[in-house]
């Protein structure tokens, strides 16, 4: 609200290593996010989106270049991110439920009414939760006797429950089947529309990028960059019906020709 | 209010150790208005270190071992008060019909030795007054406990050994210790130095020789008492100790008296007293021993003025 | 196999281990002094048991409360080892130094110091045991994966955090197996300063024992030990079946 | 902080105990029989250096021997309990027990057996090591994820190639950590064989050091020992850096 | 070629735990896959995919019903499997490239030549299959030194170098591009009409179904088993445009409709 550019990254680059291990993750890369902003992000595998992610949650320094948090003023309360990581990334140590109430445990406010809560309302609410991603029966499991995809939607349930100001999602819809994907689709959409969180989405699903963000920005093969920033203005709240129109079906064919290159042509007869 | 003392002994609990035990159960040491406590020890030279660094007051230890001390650090070094064992117990075992007729014999054969025990550190001298090179001998370190079993098994040829413990060793091994074993005792071959006794600590000494002079006074009515009771004796000690063994106790309390303590010179002077003049010649053996920088005086290691009357140290 | 089955085979060869001993010695005629038979020493510790519990209790005791301190102190250290490279460089040199002397040389300066009995007797108890809870949860801190840390760091969790959520959890495994190791140094320890500056305990005990050569009430003392040991392993190992059981997975 | 940085400041800090110990002395008139100052102990040793030698190269050679030995035995009964429930079972509570028992008790036993010097002094250094190293590696056995282990199993492994390929390198980390451990307890193994029975090594100069009451000479002894081990210690650090340096990824 | 069914699986149901912790993965299921076969196998999240590919590989045991593998005649040399897990399992101890020749480490008849080989002709094999995924560079590199994407490809290289009679693959191209998932599929393509593997494919991507395998199997959310086996006979080799036929098409949405359920029509004005 005080600032346009809630997240702003200037002219940021990460490499790793130094001599012959040295290896350029992104090259000085300019992104500016707005607050309440939904922002995907694409590209060829190895591009540096994961990186990208790992320097706004600041779990990377950028080894070049400066990130600015503008909706952080001075003395404020820190953003509150939550962040669903590509390889999901449990606790295994921990039970499901518990894996998904870690945020509570650590981030404030919450943070202070964890222990009289854990067993009561915050309980609840990482169990109202896990029923929505379809895990109701699997709260007192352990991470392990997950399915991959599985595992992956409790790691976005981490990622949501603290309502965090600043949602990054790294795949997080990878390992799921169509039903089960566009199913959180919209669930992912009418949290944001509720609660109007900055969402940065890094997907290789041009269909979800297209449907879920206000905005998808393309980066180009390793060491990445961005070299494509499209606006998408379907109207809100989009129903997966809105995937079959034609405008949309445009938009997707746009962005992977942007991505795999020379579109190749529908045969003429199909056409 | 009673005054505390904290005393320790030579080695575990053992039945020379049953006046001490005895003066404390019979409140010998509270009728001198003393509060000892009773610790037990590591080793009789240990006994000078423990009262040295200050966290004993007085302890049953090693004569030599004051005057060692005596002559590098003399305000620290304890004051022998009551020279309780009249004779060296050191001597060198070895298995009659082996290799050793004589010390002599010793040269070019091992001898096992208990690195912290005064036969050990005396040999030398044993050697220079039976007139065999020390340096011929192959001293290896062996712990006390496997001295006797050693030797039979003819790891080495000799131990150098406490009679006192020894002796008793030989018993509980089965064996018969006057007929199996040769004894060279080191007082025979000249060397006629004094050995374990009550010590105390010079600020004791200095700040409440009253106390001194009553835990001496109690330590001799126990021990009158147990000359004349030995099995009493015994019994304080399986009481404290109910894992000793009382018979093999008794055993060597007779023979420490017997051998140790009863002696043509503590029969004339007392027990508990000293001879000037032998005193001065152990205090000279120790210094050529240890090349140590002064000659303590007599007087310096050890005091007759705590000594109870004649009457308790008669026998 | 079932788990039945597994307990009475371990039974059965625990047992074996002994009767083995015992024919070994009937047959070599190993001599009493050396080495005695089981059902000797079962015998010797049958005879003096009631002189034994008050050594044992006290052992028992010493051990315990060096142990717990030594506990304490371990995990802070290895803590810090783990998460600071200055204190890895500075102090992992010098707890090596000071593991690698004898605590027998040790344990006559405890007793200059605060006098012979349960002091030093807990002091050795401690120091004993630090040492290998230090490597195991300095070296389970130090290889947690940064990925599970990156968990906690995106939420802007604080060192300290950190350390309860991710690093103590992932090391618990490691922590345990150095408890079996840090308790039978506990009792070492102890023991060994009994034998050098005490009037009570199994150390105390032994030397006794040995002085009057009743080797087979000694060997009850190296029994009453290991029975001790053992416990406390059996005890950790229910406590570690809880609180580390999710890294043993393969065996559920 | 750069890594030249961090090697002084952990120098300095080092030195600095050294120095605190000096001064703590001097301030606090510590007797020398009680805890000689740094100096001393060096004057001492230089004093000595010459009679030292033979001593420590004797304790360094038992050690190491007997070291060897103890992580061959120690390695292979680790990976024995780490990858059977039966074994652990059975080994785990004997080992335990044995452990709990104090190696001063049982040279004596080695003494009789195989007499005195060299081989009590490798046979104790040996035994004693041997926990440490087991209870890490069974616990690094134990714990291996089992999808790095279905990796080889999809392809038909056998189980010595599973353990060699995924748990021996999974274990590698805590392998090395309990070598830290399993050092130091050698050189104290070979030292109190030392004191028990032998005519040369380490444990035999300061037991005739202390005997003589040269207490400066025994610390010399027990620093010659602290060095020994880090000594080692710093090699074992090079070897684990190149074999569990994969572990340790957070540093680099 | 002895036998039609190459695997076999016969009622074959799978539960975890007991009691209250009991989950039934996969009720009784049939499937038999003859030699050569490509097979995909697609459905819900958590519906027992992984448990069957973890069976054929031996990894589980099935709780009732059996396992026949009719390929493997008594004393003939046991099935080569090359397995890549969802998860990628890189080992972190071993470089990208050693990850990827562990299976000539183990797997006769490569196993004897391992040791003479593995600077040799075995590192170039690697080498080769790496640069095929577009790891040419990360071969030397520790596994957690790649993005998601990397690994994955890594995982598959794995999976493939030794030429396995069996291939499974757990959603090998979950995390990666379209552009990098295209190239692979032809790639995998290529492979299997030059060896003649038999190959079972998880995936949620119906086209990628759709245009690798010549048959289909759809399965019922958890607990699962098969409720659709539909064959694809497209012609070898099929080119990537024939993922824009209407033909093509069709039977993604036909696929879609299964597992979707009751298919959403394209609006009106859009058909
Ligand atoms: N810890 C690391 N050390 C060295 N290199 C790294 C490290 N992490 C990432 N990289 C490199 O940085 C580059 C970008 O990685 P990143 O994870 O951001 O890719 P990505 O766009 O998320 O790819 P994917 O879609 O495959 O997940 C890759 O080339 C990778 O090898
Ligand atoms: N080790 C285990 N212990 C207990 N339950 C397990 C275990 N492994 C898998 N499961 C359960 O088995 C079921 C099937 O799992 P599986 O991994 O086969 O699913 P999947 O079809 O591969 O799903 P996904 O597409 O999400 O990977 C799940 O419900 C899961 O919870
Ligand atoms: C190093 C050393 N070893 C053994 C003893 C034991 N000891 C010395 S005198 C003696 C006879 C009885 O008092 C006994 C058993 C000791 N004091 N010092
Ligand atoms: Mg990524
Ligand atoms: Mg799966």
């Amino acid at each position: 609200m005080t600032d346009d550019r809630f997240v702003h990254l200037e002219r940021v680059g990460v490499t790793f290593g130094t001599g012959k291990t040295r290896t350029e993750a992104l090259t000085p890369t300019d992104l500016a996010i707005k607050r309440g902003d939904f922002v995907a992000l694409v590209g060829p595998s190895g591009c540096g989106k994961s990186t990208i992610l790992k320097l706004i949650s600041e779990l990377l320094k950028p080894s070049t270049g400066n990130i600015f948090f503008g909706g952080r003023e001075l003395g404020a309360k820190p953003l509150r991110v939550g962040m669903a990581f590509q390889s999901a990334s449990l606790l295994p140590w921990m039970t499901v439920r518990d894996n998904v109430m870690l945020p509570l445990k650590i981030v404030p406010p919450f943070k202070k009414d964890y222990r009289a809560e854990r067993h009561r309302a915050f309980r609840d609410r990482a169990d109202a939760l896990l029923a929505q991603v379809g895990l109701e029966d699997f709260a007192d499991k352990s991470p392990w006797q997950l399915s991959g995809g599985m595992m992956q939607r409790a790691n976005l349930c981490r990622a949501l429950i603290h309502d965090p100001d600043l949602l990054l999602l790294d795949e997080p819809f990878g390992a799921l089947d169509q039903f089960t994907r566009e199913e959180l689709w919209q669930t992912l959409q009418d949290l944001w529309i509720d609660r109007g969180s900055t969402v940065i989405l890094v997907t290789h699903d041009l269909r979800e990028a297209a449907y879920l963000a206000n905005r998808i920005c393309v980066m180009s093969p390793r060491p990445g960059r961005i070299v494509e920033d499209r606006a998408v203005d379907f109207v809100r709240p989009r129903a997966i019906d809105i995937t079959f129109e034609p405008e949309f079906a445009r938009l997707v064919q746009d962005l992977r020709r942007l991505i795999v290159g020379a579109p190749k042509p529908p045969k003429a007869d199909a056409a | 209010e009673d005054i505390p003392i904290r005393f320790t002994l030579d080695w575990k609990i053992q039945g020379v150790h049953a006046w001490f035990y005895l003066a404390k159960e019979k409140g010998y040491f509270a009728e001198e208005g003393l509060d000892v406590t009773i610790d037990q020890g590591e080793g009789s030279a240990a006994t000078v270190t423990r009262i040295m660094s200050g966290a004993y007051d007085a302890g049953f230890g090693d004569m030599n071992a004051i005057i060692q001390n005596a002559a590098t650090t003399p305000e620290t070094a304890p004051v022998m008060v009551y020279q309780i064992y009249n004779q060296p117990p050191f001597a060198v075992l070895t298995k009659t019909g082996g290799p050793i007729g004589t010390l002599g014999d010793l040269e070019g054969r091992k001898v096992g030795a208990p690195p912290g025990s005064a036969s050990t550190k005396l040999f030398p001298a044993l050697a220079d007054a039976a007139g065999f090179d020390a340096e011929q001998v192959e001293v290896i370190s062996v712990a006390p406990n496997l001295q006797e079993q050693m030797l039979i098994q003819g790891q080495v040829d000799g131990s150098l050994v406490f009679n006192v413990t020894s002796y008793l060793n030989i018993i509980g091994l089965g064996m018969d210790p006057d007929t199996d074993f040769t004894w060279f005792p080191y007082g025979a071959a000249g060397l006629d130095i004094y050995s374990n006794g009550v010590m105390v600590s010079p600020a004791l000494l200095a700040d409440h020789p009253e106390a001194v002079s009553g835990m001496v006074k109690a330590i001799a009515r126990a021990m009158a008492d147990v000359m004349a009771d030995p099995e009493a004796g015994v019994a304080v000690i399986k009481q404290i100790e109910p894992l000793s063994n009382a018979e093999l106790e008794l055993k060597r309390l007779d023979f420490a008296l017997t051998n140790l303590i009863r002696s043509d010179e503590s029969k004339a002077n007392g027990i508990g007293a000293v001879d000037e003049a032998r005193l001065a010649r152990s205090i000279a053996v120790i210094r050529d021993l240890y090349d140590l920088p002064a000659t303590p005086e007599p007087g310096a290691v050890f005091s007759d003025a705590f000594l109870p009357p004649m009457e308790l140290r008669a026998f | 196999m079932t788990p039945a089955m597994r307990k009475f085979a371990s039974a059965a060869l625990i047992v074996g281990v002994f009767v083995f001993w015992e024919l070994f010695c009937l047959v070599a005629g190993i001599s009493e002094l050396i080495l005695p038979r089981p059902t000797r020493i079962l015998a010797a510790f049958w005879e003096y048991a009631p002189a034994i519990w008050p050594h044992a209790w006290q052992t028992l005791y010493t051990t315990l409360v060096g142990f717990v301190c030594g506990v304490a102190i371990g995990l802070s250290l290895g803590v810090l080892i783990g998460s600071s490279r200055l204190a890895y460089d500075t102090a992992y040199p010098l707890l090596v130094g000071i593991s690698s002397i004898p605590k027998v040389a040790v344990v006559p300066i405890f007793v200059l110091w605060f006098g012979a009995g349960t002091v030093p007797a807990i002091l050795t108890a401690m120091i004993i045991c630090i040492f290998p809870i230090v490597v195991n949860v300095a070296t389970g801190i130090a290889t947690v994966e940064p990925e599970l840390e990156d968990v906690m760091r995106s939420l802007k969790a604080s060192k300290w955090e950190i350390l309860w959520n991710v690093g103590l959890p992932r090391s618990m495994p490691y922590f345990f197996a150095s408890l079996k190791v840090a308790i039978t140094l506990s009792f070492v320890g102890s023991v060994i300063a009994e034998t050098v500056a005490s009037n009570k305990g199994v150390g105390n005990m032994m030397m006794i024992a040995s002085s009057s050569f009743n080797v087979p009430l000694v060997f009850s003392g190296l029994m009453v030990l290991a029975v001790m040991g053992v416990s406390l392993y059996a005890l950790f190992s229910l406590i570690e079946r809880r609180m580390a059981g999710w890294a043993m997975r393969k065996s559920n």
